[in-house]
């Protein structure tokens, strides 16, 4: 099998690592790098179970090819935490119970990352669809959605105060009810 | 044996119990380093994969490996040959682990290869040539029963019947509970409503699919790491299968990414470890996400005949009901305790409920939250509910008016002990939701739900420490957050800090046999060990007082994690803490530990009601879920988060089996969906927040009042939703799913 | 199998030219790791065309709009410019999948997937988008809705790949929208997708629409019955029950494990309807 | 003597009545004798039953004492998830 040599830099530290031209962004990580924190729930794309952001942008490792990575910086579970020091979203899912089995556990927080980059003050409706392609069969979502939104109201309170953004329900294409 | 009500333990304040602690594998778990089964690796492992049968129903004529043999970085091929004789109970775990004669479904097993990468193992698959000739099949239970219908397995002789039949057919066994005179009961009735359902298969969707590595030495020792609900049964059942001693096979229970009882048996660690055994080295093999929907463990389809008579009071004279469950190729479907439990809810003076289980070409059904009670509830539900509509009567008063209470005569048999059903529906009645404003289109559903929960065995080891902690090793894998919860009653119990409390799940050489993590069982059972566990260590952390002191082991008490004197005749002692006996251990006679070793009992049974509203479009049949209230006693609530939890995934699951869940087979007998791109678990943006009410009524078999609250929370949902939906719909909803195209078509608009 | 990574689509071309075996191109990968993964494809190489800086990009091309092939859905629904002007295709590109597919899927690889179902695709048929098509003697364009000839396959010939997809100019007046039906809210496979654009005079009168059918068919539907059901009328109730009739009666459905034929035409007269109410009322706000 | 109820498919095992009364002092007792009086009865204690002895359920634990007025029974033997 044709091997791709690839140099990353995975959660700050540059990496090298080869792999075989066909396999997954998420078997080198698991199986080349010992990175076992992205899992593998469906290989499809379906679960969102191997979210790693990739330059910045959220994406499943099991729809990426390793060789796709060259160049690219990965953060991955792993380096979430500050060392010793939790990411917030981290302490909210302990202090929620957002967990029950945990091996969904780091795509939903890879995933919640990304949305608070992008949006400090999300809605409900907005966490809960910016979350669908994350699944999770124990906790109905109900702990992890309120988690978020408390990690969000957190990160608001430590950054400058400002006033609350008047939010609509988003629409978009979807039909539903 | 049975640990004593402690009525004063029941009603005192507790320290840590019912408090929301931190989690002790939650850092792991937030930080990626938690490792679940696939995260293992072993020097020198190869991959294992399996090759299976894309066929429903086919003699396996002959099976040629001698081409990927041959392949460079292939170690070892097994097929049926490779697993010998075994104990009769094994028999259909070892035909289903690998198929023998004929491939019983699509996804049955066929043969293994263990290679040095997934590509070479995938390769030599593509090499192993099967010839199979290809028999008529049948997946659907109506159909299996019919007298027509293809014989799956010529030596089934339907049990349970007053003769045994002369032909084989795909009946296993008929089963029938109940009492009084049913037909007496229903010319008592005001109104009798007659009504047949149908479910649909459904899958438990865990998260993580099945995982091991196995690694047999040529010494015939070997060590498995394996994702399960039970490394005591893995170790065992692997054990019977290879003929290998059970003492010569070490299990480590991984962390496991969810079960909810599709881990309770064995379907890739046998192959595994016949593959290590032949290339003798580890092996590890991780399911795909097709072959677990294909392969593992799914539960029954259903369909369902319900009578049931009610007076215009509200009073229910007679319930009868048939239910007709496959479970997969082989018998033993949960259509027994669908039976058991479908009228459970309610006592009544003529009841029957008669079950059948069947055969079909489709995957041995494994137990699934409550095995075969979501189903039978779903029926007897949505009768009630349409009696209650049709005589105007409150759905939940009718309940209350019937509902099991104390003492009262179960609908299977023996008499309930003290239970909170009617708790759970006042504090229905009295929550605002029940009175909350419903709109277009909209409607609201109650259900009511029950299930047995376990005790079982259970082997518990408690270390004290030198430095005042605590080590508490237990052999039932969390799945949940149950080491906090048994952590929690062990620190509650010896009066000290719950984080002095380690508590981990031990392999299978370092403690006595435990069931597996099942029946709700894990923090009654566990958690009930761990307390006498640590009430046995109190008893010598007490006579090491006693000995510091020079007094009589007798005049020593244990209070707040301190020994103290008994009475003031007993001298002045400083007391003693936990810590402070820890460090003199070596000096007053050797380490200092607590045990247990039961079969736990008194489980005590957990009633629910669910109240769900429902928004329905009538023009695309889409059902979207506006508001869910799940009511439940817990006995006692250890980890209020985790039992929330625990009420607010089992609620969710049921949405899903109510709502988008399903097997879809073609008419080849292949199944359609093995994918959760359609195979549809509910998404975050489908669902509400789920509230709950944590009901507690003390369990009298328990020394804190806790009941087990795993599986009940899946009972109610089906009949909720759908009562909900029919009140949104204005039409009498009878098969699940209730997907868009299914409500359509009951709405009448295709 | 060999993975090429080319930085132009010179030398993507001539890949693909010369390429052995199965040879597969690249965007988001989205859909071609998943069909590798079931052992629908085994493809000998791969032609990641992501390096290519010119197909990363959004441009405006004359009054219109180029969409690199290279271009994620997320990276099209975080253009300002390119949503204001095409809501109904930007929203269709952001139905495709998770926000995880969202960061790698395009409509370019949506549309070469050839799956009848694919979201993006009646949005662009609708608004009269062009596949920009590189080859060994230079470019080419074709409608999109010609690009595909039927589940899984294209008129791409060897060596040819779609570079980018091009968007007409947004005139006064139009406004387009796109609608797809789904049992769950999120992450399944459009059961019927319908795009809408329609454009009105200055007192409301539609005077011109195109309405493109998803999954109702092996390829989309540009339904000119459909259409006519809104031409000339205010798109009052009355058109948009003929318009609902006639979709349900141009779809051609099929029964599979998404949804019986019954359902999926009473559901396309159901979501033109709702579409081309939005689309509507976008074409007045744009006035 | 201990009246021992039974589910209703295993009626006919018994003779058709849905009780029976047997001689014993432990769970195990009343199923040695059960299996020995009537061979539909040691087929289904072979597969394995429940038992509950005034309510309470014994999945497998067979020496609990019964006494002549306890309300006994025999079910399937259970299995969760």
């Amino acid at each position: 099998m044709f091997q791709v040599h690839v140099r990353t830099r995975i959660n700050g530290d540059d990496t090298e690592f080869s792999c075989e031209a066909d396999e997954t962004l998420l078997d080198a990580l698991r199986d080349r790098l010992g990175l076992t924190g992205a899992k593998e729930g469906c290989g499809t794309g379906d679960c969102g179970a191997c979210s790693v952001l990739v330059d910045g942008r959220l994406v499943c490792a099991c729809l990426m090819l390793g060789a796709e990575a060259e160049g690219c910086d990965i953060e991955t579970v792993e380096g979430m935490a500050d060392g010793s020091k939790l990411h917030p979203l981290q302490q909210k899912f302990l202090d929620h119970a957002a967990l029950q089995c945990g091996v969904c556990t780091p795509g939903f927080l890879v995933a919640a990352k990304s949305l608070l980059e992008r949006n400090d003050n999300p809605t409900e409706e907005e966490v809960r669809y910016w979350l669908a392609g994350n699944l999770c069969r124990c906790t109905g979502y109900d702990k992890i959605v309120r988690a978020v939104l408390d990690t969000a109201a957190d990160m608001r309170k430590a950054s400058k105060p400002k006033p609350a953004k008047a939010k609509k329900a988003s629409a978009k294409g979807r039909v539903s009810a | 044996m049975n640990v004593q009500p402690d009525n004063k333990a029941m009603k005192r304040d507790f320290d840590i119990v019912g408090k929301r602690t931190p989690r002790p594998d939650g850092i792991d778990k937030v930080t990626g380093r938690a490792r679940f089964g696939a995260d293992m690796s072993m020097p020198g492992m190869l991959w294992g994969l399996v090759l299976r049968s894309p066929h429903a129903h086919a003699k396996i004529k002959r099976i040629d490996t001698s081409k990927a043999e041959k392949l460079n970085g292939v170690h070892a091929i097994v097929t049926s040959k490779d697993f010998g004789p075994c104990d009769d109970s094994l028999l259909d775990i070892r035909e289903n682990v690998m198929a023998r004669e004929k491939a019983l479904y699509d996804g049955h097993a066929v043969a293994a290869v263990a290679a040095v990468s997934r590509s070479v193992a995938r390769q030599a698959l593509k090499l192993i040539k099967v010839d199979y000739q290809v028999l008529p099949h049948v997946t659907d239970v109506d159909e299996a029963m019919k007298p027509d219908a293809p014989v799956i397995n010529d030596k089934l002789f339907t049990k349970g019947l007053d003769k045994t039949p002369k032909k084989p057919s795909n009946i296993a066994e008929r089963f029938e509970f109940g009492h009084g005179e049913v037909e007496k009961g229903f010319k008592e009735a005001d109104l009798v409503i007659e009504r047949t359902f149908r479910t649909e298969a459904t899958h438990q969707g865990y998260i993580e699919p099945h995982a091991c590595v196995a690694s047999m030495g040529a010494d015939g020792r070997g060590e498995m790491w394996v994702c399960t609900q039970g490394h005591f049964m893995v170790r065992n059942t692997c054990a019977g299968l290879l003929g290998i001693d059970v003492s010569n096979l070490r299990v480590t229970a991984s962390e496991i990414g969810g079960g909810f009882g599709g881990k309770t048996t064995v379907f890739i660690e046998p192959v595994a470890l016949a593959l290590s055994l032949k290339a003798n080295r580890p092996v590890k093999m991780v399911m795909s996400r097709e072959e677990v929907l294909r392969a593992s463990g799914p539960t029954s389809s259903s369909s369902i005949d319900v009578k049931i008579g009610m007076k215009k009071d509200g009073t229910i004279t007679a319930g009868d009901a048939t239910l007709r469950y496959q479970g997969g190729a082989f018998p033993g479907s949960a259509v027994p305790y669908g039976a058991m439990a479908c009228f459970a809810p309610y006592d009544l003076k003529n009841v029957r409920a008669i079950g059948w289980d069947v055969i079909a070409n489709r995957p041995k059904q494994a137990a699934y939250r409550a095995p075969g009670a979501p189903m039978g509830a779903y029926a007897i539900e949505s009768v009630i509910d349409e009696l209650c509509r049709e005589l105007k009567l409150d759905p939940i008063d009718v309940r209350l008016k019937n509902a099991s209470s104390d003492g009262s005569k179960a609908s299977y048999g023996p008499n309930f002990g003290v239970i909170g059903l009617k708790a759970t529906l006042e504090a229905a009645k009295n929550h605002p939701h029940w009175k909350a404003k419903l709109g277009k289109n909209q409607g609201r559903g109650v259900a009511c739900g029950f299930w047995f929960n376990f005790g079982g065995e259970t082997s518990v080891s408690l270390n004290v420490n030198v430095d005042g902690t605590v080590g508490l090793s237990v052999g039932t894998p969390d799945i949940g957050g149950s080491r906090a919860s048994i952590g929690n009653m062990a620190a509650e119990e010896l009066g000290i800090p719950h984080d002095k409390v380690r508590c981990i799940i031990a392999d299978t050489a370092s403690l006595g046999y435990n069931d597996v993590t099942d029946g709700s069982r894990v923090t009654f059972a566990s958690g009930m060990a761990a307390i006498q566990a640590a009430r046995d260590a109190i008893g010598k952390l007490c006579e090491r007082a006693a000995k510091i002191w020079g007094i009589p082991v007798d005049a020593v008490v244990w209070e707040k994690g301190h020994a103290r004197p008994a009475s003031p005749n007993a001298g002045k002692h400083e007391p003693l803490s936990l810590a402070d006996i820890a460090a003199q251990a070596g000096a007053t006679g050797g380490p200092i530990a607590g045990h247990c070793e039961i079969n736990a009992e008194g489980a005590g049974v957990s009633f629910a009601t669910h109240m769900v509203d429902s928004e329905v479009d009538p023009e695309t049949g889409h059902v979207k879920i506006l508001r869910y209230t799940v009511f439940q006693d817990a006995g006692k609530a250890v980890h209020p988060s985790y039992v929330e939890g625990q009420f607010q995934g089992g609620a969710v699951q049921g949405i899903g089996w109510a709502l988008n869940e399903e097997y879809i087979y073609s008419k080849d007998g292949r199944l359609q969906n093995p994918g959760f791109l359609d195979y549809r678990i509910p998404v975050c943006s489908d669902l509400p927040m789920i509230d709950t009410v944590i009901v507690e009524v003390p369990n009298p078999g328990h020394p804190y009042g806790v009941r087990g609250v795993g599986e009940t929370s899946i009972v109610p949902p089906l009949a909720a939703i759908s009562n909900s939906v029919s009140d949104a719909a204005k039409v009498r909803m009878t098969r699940l799913p209730m997907s868009p195209p299914n409500v359509l078509k009951a709405l009448g608009r295709i | 199998m060999e993975y090429f990574a080319p930085a132009s689509t010179k030398e993507a071309v001539k890949l693909l030219g010369t390429a052995k075996g199965k040879v597969h191109v690249m965007a988001g990968g989205t859909d071609l790791l998943v069909r590798m993964k079931g052992g629908y494809t085994e493809p000998d190489a791969i032609v990641d065309i992501k390096r290519i800086a010119a197909l990363r990009k959004i441009v405006r091309a004359g009054k219109g709009w180029r969409i690199g092939a290279a271009v994620s859905a997320a990276e099209m629904g975080e253009d300002k410019a390119l949503k204001k002007a095409w809501p109904g295709v930007v929203e269709a590109a952001n139905l495709i999948g998770s926000t995880q597919v969202q960061g790698r899927a395009t409509i370019a690889g949506n549309l070469c997937n050839a799956s009848p179902a694919a979201d993006s695709v009646p949005a662009m048929a609708a608004v009269g988008a062009k596949a920009v098509i590189a080859g060994a003697k230079g470019t080419r364009k074709v409608a999109v809705e010609k690009l595909v000839k039927g589940p899984g396959k294209t008129t791409l010939k060897k060596s040819e790949f779609v570079e980018s997809i091009e968007l007409p100019e947004k005139k006064k007046r139009m406004g387009d929208a796109y609608l797809r039906f789904i049992p769950r809210t999120e992450m399944d496979i459009a059961v019927v997708g319908v795009g809408i654009c329609l454009t009105l005079d200055a007192k409301g009168k539609c005077m011109a629409a195109r309405v493109a059918l998803g999954a109702v068919g092996p390829t989309v539907i540009i339904s000119a019955k459909a259409a006519k059901a809104l031409v000339g009328t205010t798109v009052d109730d009355a058109a948009l029950d003929a318009l609902a009739r006639a979709c349900a009666a141009e779809a051609k459905p099929i029964d599979d494990k998404r949804g019986t034929k019954e359902f999926r035409k009473h559901i396309a007269g159901v979501l033109a309807r709702r579409a081309a109410i939005i689309a509507r009322d976008r074409a007045k706000e744009n006035s | 003597m201990v009246r021992v109820q039974v589910w209703g498919s295993l009626k006919p095992a018994i003779g058709g009545d849905d009780s029976v009364e047997v001689e014993g002092e432990t769970i195990n007792d009343l199923l040695k004798a059960l299996s020995e009086q009537y061979p539909g009865m040691a087929e289904a204690v072979r597969r394995g039953v429940s038992v509950t002895v005034n309510g309470e359920m014994y999945a497998n634990a067979v020496m609990v004492p019964v006494k002549p007025d306890d309300e006994v029974f025999i079910l399937p033997k259970l299995v969760g998830g």
